[in-house]
């Protein structure tokens, strides 16, 4: 069954191209459904419900997947952001529309391929899958800073392709073979020095996919000169996937050792503080989700650098939080600028009144991310601060949870200065925006209460 | 060949860190896209004969190969797709220079 | 070995032409010299097949793009081109000194491996392995393509029908 | 499931849950949201009622929820938590019954109820809440409901100071939850009740006190609490008055009275933070001219003096200090409720450009200086009592220097009190002749002067509750 998760969109994909396009209504929709059955497919298989085996195609493709809840986690969180994407890119027309709705089907596929890849090349290649549709998708308007974001991207991502690359090649002396059973193989055997510094080589080029401080230059600049569905899909998970949950995968694959731990600490705890510090100062509210976006990474690469079972489960209940959070998050930037036609935060105020939907569900946002019980934020920063607190890197837990104070902080400036406050009288005649914004917003948001309601009751099944 | 195999993976290293080197001095000092897509350019001619040697080296040369010829397909996409970027970059500013066209905030 | 180590050390000096060339089409040919040097390298280790593919589709195909990205955009006076070259020696002056210090630090940087390199002689054919054993990287490698021509589709459209949204 | 654990459920959930049907319900009829305001806050005081009598016959009643890593949920109602949730409730539903007439002619009616309730809500759980975790987690809802409720008026000076509000106590509360996390680690337990006696480093206790104080808006952290004053005066009578800031107040007795060992050190330092807070405090309200600021300073000496009993150690001023939550809280909340009154109908919140309102609206005047009198500690009002167990309790314990400062503070008191009723209701009329306030809002201010005097005069029940609850502390010189 594993399988269709590749299949599924590849097929789609060349469906929708070969059937006459029309307005691209038909297109939306069939996407709409593989995102959909991407979702549905996911959590069944998550619960048990649907069997992964690979079957007779085993036989056939020979693709080595590896099938487990790390994977099924991605993909369900494909089919959730992609999904939303796709719906706050629904009112897009023309030739926009049909390249959007490609690039998505085939950056899906690219991130499903790197969820079920067990092989440190294949995870590279389809690395360089998502890379490549975002790098267009973010030019897709080619407007002055689409294209500026777009080749800032590129040059960073393929700098970064390099630096895997050359991990590879040292991987190709040191161990036998691309698998990750045989780096695990190679990065146990003590004297294996290349294989470290392969490992060292690899973390830096995902360091930079991911837009970790100090390698964070170009995401600002992506995330925001992206279209504004295109930056839902780029911030909800494209750009995690390739850095974060490959670094998942990676720090899994080597041994528990001070110097990894070292410096996933040291990059985390920088990022969430220097990205909370620089969101603090921005007046673009897309600049500011992404520069908090680079932030709450940190807590993530900071769980990892645990290197505890618990730290992991914490990094990957991060992760699922993040994606949630940060897509229904630009979504309500991407209300706001549809209906006001500006993301300056200094010439909005008061949008609450007008846009009651978008402006609560922000407000849910932001203080889960922040990590304002119950919601879902609270139970992953409260786990990741456990986990290190646990793990005896004290320091870095207190600044770890003094920062979300920062978090708050800016949210709560950007709270301010868009949805709470007094309406401005040029704001008077907005309107709160189409279904297509707040459904995606709503369920988001209704997620993320429920999971922070609920999360108590499977925190025992989470940990194991 | 008699010599030494971990003599053959440091000369290879060296020559190919050379190589990468100048790539990325030239990335780092051009303000020219088209140059940096040069410069890109050459960093991954240094990995490609990295990676040819690191097969050459472990005998996995076939391995090795294939790795090569994706990274070589990969490596065409994402110049076509740069080469786009920069027409259109140039469509609208008239420049290929990003010192006179930067619109974001570093 | 000589003769290998001649050919790094030409694929080195071309790879110093290709960056510091002070017109696009020379930089763009010596980036094609690269290419070909690189292609024999290969060829002498033993690699045929990602040899020939290195020398039809890098050597030639990367630099008919590069040419006609150049051909599309670029218009230089001589004064230009004149104060551009001065500016390239003096932008390009401490590149030299930093690869040879970078040589002489890789020639004493040089350790145990930490691994015995064994010369395990397990090659095949690089096509079978291809097919057999990459064949997850096949259909990425599918995947990437369909995303370039996409990205062509994109942003090849024509500066006329530039649309908004 | 026990009837008790039953109530407890009930007085926390009911509220909190109800909170989120007031909106839906408000876009159907407004008056019939406010009647289930009130109705939710009565059932949480019924339940907490109910349970007071269960624990004045010395039992307690606990609900307890299973969860893996030490978080289980568990409520538990002993004498501190029905004390501190009846105290709550009582004021809130005066507060929540004032609001009808005060508030119905803004806008955001919808989300201030659900505020106040959930915030009243969230409250009763803080209390009942037996878990650090679930402590931490209501602690964190009653910060939110505030935030909404200081920038009610969405002005900009009222959104910056809600945020101001917010950030200060939750950049306190997250200095408590590293604390928390501390003890976790030594304990493997977030639970309370496994927690008993264990002796807590200095470093802990100061991150713990760091969430304490700035939730009560005691020295250092006092700024956000006068400048909160921006709010409608139903939310600064609930939230900086009568009930909020004691929240940090109740945490310290339920933490450092009941369950750890405060070292040494800290017995020295908690009552000079204390006295500080409380006569600088004073101090700034004999010169403030607004006049919910000058309350609002009057807060946070008070609260002062409330840790200044709570940190003695000696049984008599604990007592006190558990009396005077109640006594304050009645006293200022009226205080706060008659402002609100004056505000509405004088259009000002200077005191200097007031005066002479006692003709126009005798029945406000009244009640002011009923609730005045007692935090100025005038028997036989409640106020009376309470401090003075606290000034017993500081001579008890052997801190003379303690009680004077105690006394000193307590002349401050009636010094800025009676200015403030001078200027008010005394002299020529200057500003404009403000009429008085409704009929229910003038009812809900003479309750709370009544019920202040109700207590003072009848001080055996609320001083029976108290004992109950000092009974089941530790550390307690007797």
């Amino acid at each position: 069954m594993i399988y269709l998760f590749i299949f599924i969109p590849f097929l789609a994909l060349i469906v929708i191209n070969l059937l006459p396009q029309g307005e691209g209504e038909f297109a939306g929709w069939a996407a709409l459904a593989v995102f959909s059955a991407q979702l549905a497919a996911a959590a069944l298989a998550a619960c048990g419900l649907i069997g992964l085996g690979g079957g007779w195609l085993d036989q056939l493709l020979h693709f080595r997947l590896l099938s487990d809840r790390t994977g099924l986690l991605l993909l369900f969180l494909a089919g959730l952001v992609g999904g939303t994407a796709l719906l706050s890119g629904w009112r897009l027309r023309g030739a926009s529309r049909s390249n959007f709705i490609n690039l998505l089907l085939i950056a899906l596929t690219g991130i499903n391929g790197l969820a079920l890849a067990s092989d440190l090349f294949s995870l590279y290649v389809f690395i360089e899958v998502v890379a490549v549709s975002s790098f267009v998708l973010i030019a897709l308007f080619r407007e002055r800073s689409g294209l500026e974001g777009s080749f800032k991207y590129l040059m960073m991502s393929a700098l970064a392709s390099v630096l895997m690359l050359s991990a590879v090649a040292c991987f190709l002396v040191a161990a036998d073979g691309m698998s990750f059973a045989a780096v695990r193989a190679a990065l146990a055997v003590p004297g294996n020095y290349l294989a470290r510094a392969a490992l060292g080589l690899f973390l830096c080029g995902l360091f930079i996919k991911g837009g970790l401080v100090p390698f964070h230059g170009w995401l600002p600049d992506a995330y925001m000169s992206a279209p504004a569905p295109v930056s839902v899909f780029l911030a909800g998970i494209a750009t995690k996937a390739a850095g974060l949950f490959t670094l998942v995968r990676l720090v899994r694959l080597a041994p528990a050792s001070a110097d990894l731990s070292a410096v996933l600490l040291l990059v985390g705890t920088l990022s969430i503080v220097v990205g909370a510090l620089a969101a603090l100062g921005q007046r673009d509210m897309k600049r500011m989700l992404a520069y908090s976006s680079i932030s709450q990474m940190g807590y993530i690469v900071a769980a990892l650098g645990t290197g505890s079972a618990l730290g992991n489960a914490a990094a990957l209940f991060h992760f699922f939080n993040h994606a949630v959070l940060k897509s229904q998050l630009f979504v309500n930037a991407a209300a706001v600028e549809e209906q006001t036609g500006t993301r300056d935060m200094d010439r909005l105020g008061g949008l609450a009144a007008r846009l009651p939907v978008t402006g609560t569900t922000s407000v849910i946002a932001i203080l889960s991310t922040a990590g304002l019980p119950p919601l879902s934020g609270f139970w992953s920063k409260l786990l990741i601060v456990i986990a290190l607190w646990t793990a005896g890197h004290q320091f870095y837990a207190a600044i770890a949870l003094l920062a979300s104070g920062l978090t708050l902080a800016y949210f709560l400036s950007l709270q301010r200065r868009v949805f709470f406050g007094r309406l401005r009288p040029e704001l008077e005649n907005v309107k709160e925006a189409g279904a297509a914004l707040l459904l995606p917003a709503l369920g988001l948001s209704a997620l993320t209460v429920g999971v922070g309601l609920v999360f108590p009751f499977i925190l025992g099944m989470f940990i194991k | 060949m008699g010599v030494e195999p971990a003599t053959w993976f440091w000369l290879f290293l060296t020559f190919a860190a050379l190589v990468m080197i100048s790539g990325l001095y030239c990335f780092l000092v051009t303000f020219n896209l088209l140059r940096m897509l040069i410069g890109l350019e050459i960093i991954i001619k240094g990995v490609t004969l990295l990676i040819i040697a690191a097969g050459f080296l472990s005998g996995q040369l076939a391995l090795a190969q294939a790795i090569v010829i994706t990274v070589i397909v990969i490596e065409v996409v994402i110049m076509v797709v740069a080469a786009g970027l920069i027409i259109n970059f140039h469509d609208l500013f008239d420049s290929l220079n990003v010192k006179n066209t930067r619109s974001l905030k570093g | 070995m000589i003769t290998m180590a001649i050919l790094l050390v030409a694929m080195a000096l071309a790879a110093l032409w290709t960056v510091t060339a002070n017109l696009y089409l020379r930089a763009t040919i010596a980036l094609a010299l690269t290419s070909v040097i690189l292609t024999v390298i290969m060829f002498r280790l033993g690699a045929p097949t990602a040899a020939v593919f290195e020398l039809s589709v890098c050597a030639g195909l990367i630099s008919v793009i590069f040419i006609s990205v150049i051909s599309l955009t670029h218009r230089l006076t001589l004064q230009e081109f004149l104060s551009r070259r001065q500016n390239r020696f003096a932008r390009f002056r401490y590149l030299p000194p930093l690869l040879i210090a970078a040589a002489l630090a890789m020639y004493f940087a040089r350790q145990p491996l930490g691994v015995s390199l064994p010369w395990r002689e397990t090659v095949t054919d690089a096509r079978s392995v291809m097919w057999d054993l990459r064949r997850f990287d096949l259909f990425g490698q599918v995947m990437v393509l369909l995303a370039g021509v996409f990205g062509v589709v994109t942003l090849f459209r024509g500066a006329k029908n530039r649309d908004g949204r | 499931m026990s009837s008790g654990a039953l109530l407890l459920l009930l007085a926390v959930f009911v509220p909190v849950g109800g909170a989120f049907l007031l909106p839906l319900l408000g876009r159907w009829s407004a008056s019939a949201r406010n009647i289930m305001a009130f109705l939710l806050v009565l059932v949480s005081l019924a339940c907490s009622t109910r349970l007071l009598l269960t624990v004045l016959t010395g039992q307690t009643a606990v609900y307890k929820f299973p969860f893996p890593l030490g978080m289980s949920f568990i409520l538990s109602a002993d004498g501190l938590a029905v004390f501190m949730a009846v105290v709550s409730a009582l004021i809130g539903a005066i507060i929540v019954l004032f609001s009808f007439d005060y508030i119905s002619h803004y806008e955001n009616q919808n989300e201030y109820y659900f505020m106040v309730v959930l915030f009243l809500g969230s409250m009763t759980g803080l209390v009942y809440s037996q878990n650090l975790i679930f402590l931490y987690l209501f602690w964190e809802l009653t910060a939110f409901a505030s935030w909404r409720l200081i920038g009610f008026y969405r002005g900009r000076k009222d959104v910056l100071r809600a945020d101001k509000a917010f950030l200060v106590t939750f950049f306190g509360a997250l200095a408590m939850l590293i604390g928390f996390v501390f003890i976790y680690q030594q304990t493997g337990t977030f639970d309370l009740a496994a927690m008993k006696g264990l002796a807590l480093p200095g470093l802990v206790v100061g991150l713990i006190l760091c969430g304490i104080l700035s939730k009560s808006a005691t020295l250092p952290f006092q700024t956000w609490l006068p400048d909160a004053g921006v709010a409608p005066s139903p939310v600064t009578a609930l939230l900086h008055a009568a009930v909020l800031v004691k929240i940090g107040v109740y945490v310290f007795a339920r933490l450092f009275l009941m369950t750890f060992v405060l070292g040494a050190f800290w017995h020295t330092a908690v009552p000079v933070i204390a006295a500080a807070s409380a006569l600088i405090a004073a101090g700034a309200a004999l010169i403030e001219t607004d006049i919910k600021r000058v309350i609002a300073y009057s807060t946070v000496s008070q609260i002062g003096f409330i840790f200044l009993g709570l940190a003695t150690g000696s049984l008599v001023g604990v007592v006190g200090g558990l009396l005077f939550i109640l006594m304050h809280g009645l006293a200022k909340g009226g205080l706060f409720l008659s402002a609100g009154i004056i505000e509405q109908n004088a259009r000002t919140k200077d005191i200097t450009r007031m005066g002479g309102l006692f003709a126009t609206m005798p029945v406000t005047a009244a009640a002011f200086a009923g609730c005045a009198f007692s935090i100025m500690g005038i028997p036989p009002f409640g106020g009376f009592f309470s401090k003075y167990f606290v000034i017993a309790g500081a001579v008890d314990s052997g801190q003379l220097w303690l009680a004077l400062t105690f006394v000193l503070g307590a002349v401050l008191t009636i010094i800025y009190l009676f200015r403030l009723f001078n200027l008010i209701f005394l002299g020529p009329v200057k500003g404009i002749a403000a009429r008085e306030g409704s009929r229910l809002m003038v009812f809900c201010v003479v309750l709370l002067a009544v019920l202040s005097l109700g207590a003072g005069a009848l001080i055996n029940y609320p001083a029976m509750a108290v004992r109950a609850a000092v009974a089941q502390m530790n550390g307690i010189v007797k």
